[in-house]
């Protein structure tokens, strides 16, 4: 059970860290239906993030707001892409689009968990995430193919994303333990491969292996730019310990 | 039947005036400017709350908060469409608002300093909203009209959002409810002079009741706001910051203290909190979404192109 | 002594809000030249924070640390030109530009207070701020007068940073509650407008009218970029409270 | 005489070779490359400290930090003026580490989590750094050689000063004890691959060694490392995360477990922690940076263009 909780945990990180990220963007788009589009997707993390969070705390006595703003950063299981500053546009749909593919895959395969809370949370989320990967691939598209100066801006998101990707799909000892369960992310690889790879063909980029970045989120070992995202959303709830609001 | 005649029977008749119906220039004018400042308003409205998105202290109001601002990126957009009606675009009214020759709502240039403000702005700023917008679903211009009422199901929403969010505090520690009191304390006054200047010095309200755009003065939406307040502030166990507030078994109305203009004016002319703020980060994202803007255009260019071409080889 | 030291604290926080933003920088300028110009900066004023917290702290037997760590915002007590966030080089240049002038004429009358301890901090400090100042005033000249493009940039900056200048000259009832120890601050504007019109005016500027931010940092009311400087700048001391370093 | 016997004979005598100084292509080219990658290496080495620039825990830790970074960027430009005087200029030399075909010390490709990192980075990379270099200042080329001897200064006061962090670390509760010995684990290993690989897989370190260059094998320069570092371990109350590490009195130095070289090969090829990160930042900094740099450029030909017509005036 407590194997089950630490998976959920990952899960539950990965989208709240990508809501706080997102959630940056509002009032800040390049124009208002853009607002509003990374809202929802902002919107549909957090919640997905509070049903896998709420589960996990389930197991150790705790809620979800324990675990969002008074766990450290060693304490958090995010994977380092999901961490990744939101950069200019292209730097988030390039990362949106990573991540929703790798969501869209890991969440149609856990909607057949043997465990049932994840399996339902799964269910849910994975309409939600299909609408996110929509539209990352449309902005992809037109950003990839829109103007000379926005080719250059999504080529360079891409070079500076994509080594984070890799980090998404290694097997681990806690996944061994979970068989049934847990989705196996090295079996995602090849249909993650598959759908990115035909998108970024139609937009004529190519995805660049110079580096592939070591990770560790899912052991507690963080990117630099964690630590800052931290500070900032607990810092309220920091102040004033155990209260309700 | 003449157009001049047709608007006027319509007028009469407190009917609804739609695009295509003939206008006077002046009634088109009024909407254009009142419609897109209320659209600004809006998009420069999600300002202050956004500044909490990323800080507030439970995930549940991090999820209603980040709804909320959403919800007013939508009002803007349901009010530029009702004023592109009257044939003038977003783009158009968008540069205005940067250039600063269109105006938003005063109320929009105050800080939010503490959380307590996302309770405040909910109960009071959106509340006198509501009471400013309900008159105005029955607006004689039938776009500007049916957008408001769409808008005013979700603005009582966050009404009574921001109402939990200060009885959640006046239910916590003592520091939690003088953090409340204290943002009641900044928002009030500047809540109760959203709905504009005394009757007396509101020059355009006459032409504007005249058409059925505005139904009530803006002392007449003051009062009833008021009115509305005092029993809920009892409810909150907040203290509304006015000695003078007090009622009247006459009037049937609650009695208050004079509001302070000059602060409203200091605010109108550019000596607000946030004024420079506000603006400067709104054209900020514009222009750092420029590039975006282009791209999107010219992708939606080569597409229409493209389907030309197609159609031009089926149909030859 | 409690209003010395309440002054001594305005300008402690001043020069700390400002380092803390400089700092940003190091690493990231746009010439190594300038890391190294930008990190002076950032140190001095860093160092003369802690010879005024130091010295405000010592009259409520609190150490520099305790304030600029353990104090939440409404606590602070500085103004909101300082807390401007760094935006492009630009806005950092024209920010110093206003606030370094600002800081040399008010250091160098302060050289002459009736207060020994702010008289000898503020001799010490004059010398550094005008260096601030130098440095500042180049490269408004530089980017006024550089591209297109630099010219463009400079213009917006100072139409976003000007209305904030006006704060920095408004006197109160600390300040008249110190003659001989406070500056006046409202009788540095004939200076400062000096000083700053004719540089402005080399450079082909002029500055604009239109807002005049309200203000309010003397009184604990702050502009909505201090909350998250604070929650970056204390968030390891506070999560553990009483330690050493 | 004959450049070639002249340089001949000032590496035998163990003098300076200095810039006018005839050489030898391949000693011209090995030195770039080391002085450009040693410079690259403090510029890159600015950012896994700056991280902890807005978050120091104390404001005296907080200007020792800053000032530290700073005297990074000091290095930088000291072994960019070193490498400038062989004939490359700094543009080159930073457009080839942004696109990756320069190298810079692998050290730098790992993250700093953790506060303790200031220490572990102070103590253990500067202290390897200053092991390497000290005999650096000894190097036959001139203006490398009195570049490494301010640069050594420095480095050995950052040492310290990354000791004293630790130190005081040690002195704290628990958890900060914890804190000091989980990053000196991390950091350990990585600091002893900075000499490079053995010597038997050190392939320029002979031709290196001819021409005074280098002066100390890798080993070594290790073993040397090691021999320091035990002693100060203690001191600490640090552990040094090696089981076999252990006094050889026969030899008069400390034996060492094997080092994971595939590690090294991996971070080496790219897959480290921050590879990207650091060269994303960079870039970043660099692109950001351009349209500054063009208006220093343009105004500074400005000026140029002034001053001589001023020139022409009075000569004519």
């Amino acid at each position: 059970p407590s194997d089950v909780a630490e998976y959920a945990l990952r899960l539950g990180d990965d989208a709240l860290v990508l809501a706080q990220r997102l959630g940056w963007w509002i009032a800040r788009a390049p124009e208002i239906e853009e607002d509003i589009a990374l809202a929802n997707i902002a919107l549909d993390e957090l919640g997905h993030a509070r049903s896998f969070l709420s589960y996990a705390g389930s197991a150790w006595g705790k809620n979800e707001d324990d675990l969002a703003y008074f766990r450290d950063e060693p304490e958090w299981r995010s994977a380092h892409i999901f961490e990744l500053p939101n950069g200019d546009f292209a730097h988030t749909i390039v990362r949106q689009f990573a991540v929703s593919h790798f969501q869209c895959e890991l969440y149609a395969r856990l909607a057949a968990s043997a465990d049932e809370t994840l399996a339902a949370i799964a269910a849910k989320a994975v309409k939600e995430v299909d609408y996110h990967r929509d539209h990352s691939v449309h902005w992809l598209l037109r950003l990839a193919l829109g103007t000379e100066e926005s080719e250059r801006r999504t080529r360079i998101a891409l070079d500076d994303v994509w080594p984070y990707v890799d980090e998404l799909f290694r097997d681990d000892a806690l996944i061994d333990a979970l068989p049934h369960v847990a989705v196996r992310p090295s079996e995602l690889r090849p249909s993650f491969d598959a759908a990115v790879s035909s998108v970024l063909a139609e937009a004529g980029l190519e995805s660049s292996t110079r580096f592939t970045a070591r990770g560790g989120g899912r052991d507690g070992i963080h990117s630099e730019h964690l630590g800052t995202l931290l500070a900032e959303m607990q810092v309220l709830a920091r102040q004033h310990p155990g209260l309700s609001w | 039947a003449d157009g001049r005649t047709r608007f006027e029977e319509l007028i009469a008749a407190d009917d609804r005036v739609e695009p295509s119906d003939w206008m006077p220039e002046a009634y088109r004018k009024t909407l254009v400017r009142q419609i897109s400042q209320h659209a600004h308003s809006e998009v420069i409205g999600m300002q202050p709350e956004a500044n909490w998105i990323g800080r507030a202290p439970s995930l549940k109001r991090k999820a209603i908060l980040m709804a909320k601002v959403q919800d007013e990126a939508g009002h803007g957009l349901y009010l530029y469409s009702a004023a592109q009606t009257l044939g003038t675009d977003r783009d158009t009214m968008f540069e205005q608002l940067i250039a600063g020759s269109a105006k938003y709502s005063s109320i929009f240039n105050y800080l939010t300093p503490t959380w307590a403000d996302m309770g405040s702005i909910g109960w009071l700023v959106d509340g006198a909203a509501i009471c400013n917008q309900v008159p105005l679903c029955r607006a004689s211009y039938g776009p500007y009209g049916r957008a408001m009422v769409r808008i005013c199901k979700e603005e009582s929403f966050h009404q009574r959002q921001g109402f939990e969010i200060l009885l959640s505090l006046m239910a916590g520690t003592p520091e939690q409810r003088a953090m409340a009191q204290e943002s009641v304390n900044r928002w009030y006054w500047p809540a109760l002079m959203m709905f504009g200047p005394p009757d007396d010095e509101s020059p355009n309200s006459q032409q504007s009741m005249a058409w059925n755009i505005k139904r009530l003065s803006n002392d007449g939406l003051r009062q009833r706001f008021i009115d509305m307040l005092v029993p809920q502030a009892e409810v909150l166990g907040v203290t509304l910051p006015d000695p003078d507030l007090r009622w009247n078994e006459e009037r049937g109305h609650y009695d208050h203290g004079p509001l302070d203009w000059d602060e409203f004016h200091e605010v109108l002319a550019g000596r607000g909190q946030a004024n420079a703020q506000r603006l400067e980060r709104r054209r900020q994202a514009h222009e750092d979404g420029a590039w975006v803007r282009e791209a999107a255009r010219a992708y939606a260019e080569r597409m229409a192109a493209r389907r030309e071409e197609r159609f031009e080889k089926v149909a030859s």
